[in-house]
């Protein structure tokens, strides 16, 4: 077995510089790698061109990051519920490539798979389509896609094994799957990490193939963008 | 004229037994709220998962089971909880039956605009984008007029297009029409709303064939 | 909950008829759905294309249909260990279309997901490639891959639920989950079918809206192609 | 010169540590038998494995559970199962390290040949042309010539394509040859083979620099 252990969020984060481009998993601020993050604050590397669904908010998730303008450019599909985002989007400081979510999730898992490239009818007649290739397929339009180019997928997962195997819990799977093996290097942190063998093999969401490191993460505060609840009558 | 709850009221309507749907944020999610009973219906959240529950009680919100508006959610018997690209392949693949979502503006051809205001508002398209690519069924939950009084029912979309000849249907606080191809076609007026008034809120081509009956909830 | 499951076989397989295309989870002999195979032997409807990675062997799998010459075309990656195939093939009464197994796995996964063509690697400079668009990227050339487009998928799964959610049971995992959606209509048969809401939503495979039909199937032979074992010293 | 059993002995000596592989059927499928045990090496199948082990005690052969040469096999602690797409995904994303593949001919530029003889034998490619038009580190493991005795080490491939110019390296009964710009490299010979009965049964251009050692195991 090829363990793929890393003792901190510190060794696991070894290699990641300035001008780098980085995969972030997680949809709002849930199932986002939260060490990570918190590790590449510590580090202050900027330039960064940041992959990842939302921006998260203005004090946590990539806020963080935003707020100390390590991010150059921002390639998301949803970037609301970030004041200090907008304030740098409006007024030119941070690059921002918005593209459809489900063209965000397939590039991802183009770069994982091997594909270059795809069509897809998202965007096709929006400003999305500028300048990329379409064509028509079956009587429907259609723009060509890239797969991304990234040096770091950082992705969260509930449970891992030492071979670096993984199992998401809920909606907090999301885009994290898609980057696993989308970038260079795969840094996985999970909630709790156990020695290989102790994972059903036909319950593992992403198999350890496409993970470089993993590390047992600490301190998640899984924090919920909107409490929604119903009252008990 | 209609108020949020009732364009959603009336929306329900359209969802037949053995929908897939996918809601969006804002009037869209209240749609649930009044699906009939003695019908089998599955919402479907492009974060990830189908068989969509209501809101969890107090004290059980899970941080990691969240929908797309990113409220904690709950799921029923039969739900399943999958990644980003499996989500889009449901949606880019039609398998979801039905969507339903807000917009800005909507235009006579269908073409639908709802992410961008420019040098003004930037929040992005989110999945709007794939999904009124895919869906062969898109209804448009949204209100006749903006807050300045101006017409979102357009001759033309002024505003950056979310997507191209794609809206079927739509529902205001006025008014239900259906998008043909000789502009929108009037099918009901909301309780009390007349068809002059109809008129003079849409920018759009109105097409009025005879009688226009109320809607019924 | 939409309910998916169908009383039995037949009921399962309304609307199959002559001059379809077919898909056919499987590789080898594991995993291949033998109550639907069983069922279009009894039927014995013909003029049939087969999208399958094997045809089966003699008396086995997609070997019953063979047998009966319900086949007209195949389309698979290997077609080795069947003597009848290898005839019909050679006689020119079989059409075969030979297509490498990663490509034939995504245009299912394609079709499924909606995405008309993709670019990929295998085949470039072979006779696959013949009559294909090519082209170029990163240096590395690609062949364009087009979607299968099929009236109806059978596939095997372990488990399954009323609601048509589906888990695999090892590799007899392989194309089956690929298939789920790939055509117009997918019908699955599981070991083991159980009232929705008995499976743990984070460990289904193939969530139910891929699948339209869902029975219990019964007499599961899973034969074994090649039986290699070691001594207990 | 070399048996079955030693192609894949020598094969094994190129598995490093930490990397996955793929095996071919054949002699291929034998290298797991001789990597060295103080080495993490993990095997995939293409049919939907990582971490295969060893071939099931008699009596507990499942199935459920096969390599892509459909015979029984057994997992390793931190194995896990995949479906095809995903399994293609992990050769095609270039996410597996070497491939051990056997092969019907090799040309000098690398292209292989393996799947068809036309109007004799057409069994298919199964996985092999996405595993050579995919991985960066491709060994072919194969007789030097065919049973009539014509070399299998050509200038040009007479058969059906399976890849163009994919091929590093090639280890035969006879030799180690590494395939490079300007031929076939002698790297190594079999124990107690002359650099000119290798000579003799190349046809493709072999290069010959410096004294040839014999190979270790």
């Amino acid at each position: 077995m090829i363990t793929k252990k890393v003792a901190d969020v510190s060794s696991a984060l070894k290699g990641v510089d300035s001008g780098m481009t980085f995969m972030f998993g997680g949809f709002g601020l849930s199932g986002i790698p939260e060490n990570a993050i918190a590790e590449l604050v510590r580090l202050n590397i900027n330039k960064l061109t940041c992959i990842s669904n939302n921006a998260g908010v203005d004090d946590f998730g990539l806020g963080l990051l935003l707020h100390q303008h390590q991010i150059k450019k921002m390639i998301s599909s949803y970037v609301g519920e970030n004041a200090e985002f907008e304030r740098q989007m409006l007024s030119g400081e941070l690059e921002v490539e918005l593209i459809p979510q489900g063209t965000l999730a397939e590039r991802c898992r183009a770069a994982q798979a091997g594909f270059p490239a795809f069509y897809t009818p998202a965007g096709y007649g929006t400003e999305v389509a500028q300048g990329k290739e379409s064509r028509e397929f079956n009587g429907k339009m259609h723009i060509l896609e890239y797969a991304f180019d990234a040096d770091f997928a950082f992705v969260k997962a509930w449970k891992g094994d030492t071979a670096g195997n993984l199992i998401f819990k809920g909606t907090a799977r999301n885009f994290n799957p898609n980057m696993c093996g989308a970038a260079k290097i795969t840094v996985a942190e999970v909630e709790e990490l156990v020695p290989a063998g102790e994972l059903d093999p036909n319950e593992i969401h992403m198999p350890g193939i496409f993970i470089q490191r993993i590390f047992q993460g600490v301190n998640y505060e899984k924090r919920i963008e909107q409490r929604t609840v119903r009252q008990r009558n | 004229m209609l108020d949020k709850n009732q364009i959603a009221q009336r929306i329900a309507k359209e969802v037949r037994d053995g929908y897939y749907v996918n809601l969006g944020i804002g009037i869209p999610t209240l749609v649930a709220n009044y699906v009939r009973d003695d019908i089998e219906v599955e919402f479907q959240s492009e974060n990830g998962v189908l068989g969509m529950g209501p809101f969890p009680f107090e004290g059980e919100e899970d941080a990691d089971i969240i929908n797309a508006g990113k409220q904690t959610i709950t799921t029923l018997p039969g739900a399943s909880f999958f990644d980003s690209a499996m989500s889009f392949g449901m949606i880019r693949g039609q398998h979801v039956d039905l969507t339903i979502l807000g917009a800005m503006e909507v235009s006579e051809n269908g073409d639908i605009a709802n992410w961008k205001i420019p040098g003004k508002m930037v929040k992005g398209m989110g999945g709007a984008m794939d999904l009124v690519a895919s869906a062969d069924n898109i209804i448009v939950a949204m209100m006749h007029t903006n807050r300045a009084g101006a017409s979102k029912v357009l001759k033309q979309c002024s505003l950056p297009l979310t997507g191209v000849g794609c809206v079927k249907k739509i529902v205001t606080n006025l008014a239900v029409m259906e998008v043909t191809n000789d502009g929108f076609k009037l099918l009901e007026r909301a309780p009390g709303v007349t068809v002059e008034a109809i008129k003079q809120a849409t920018d759009g081509h109105l097409i009025i064939e005879g009688e226009i009956p109320e809607m019924s909830f």
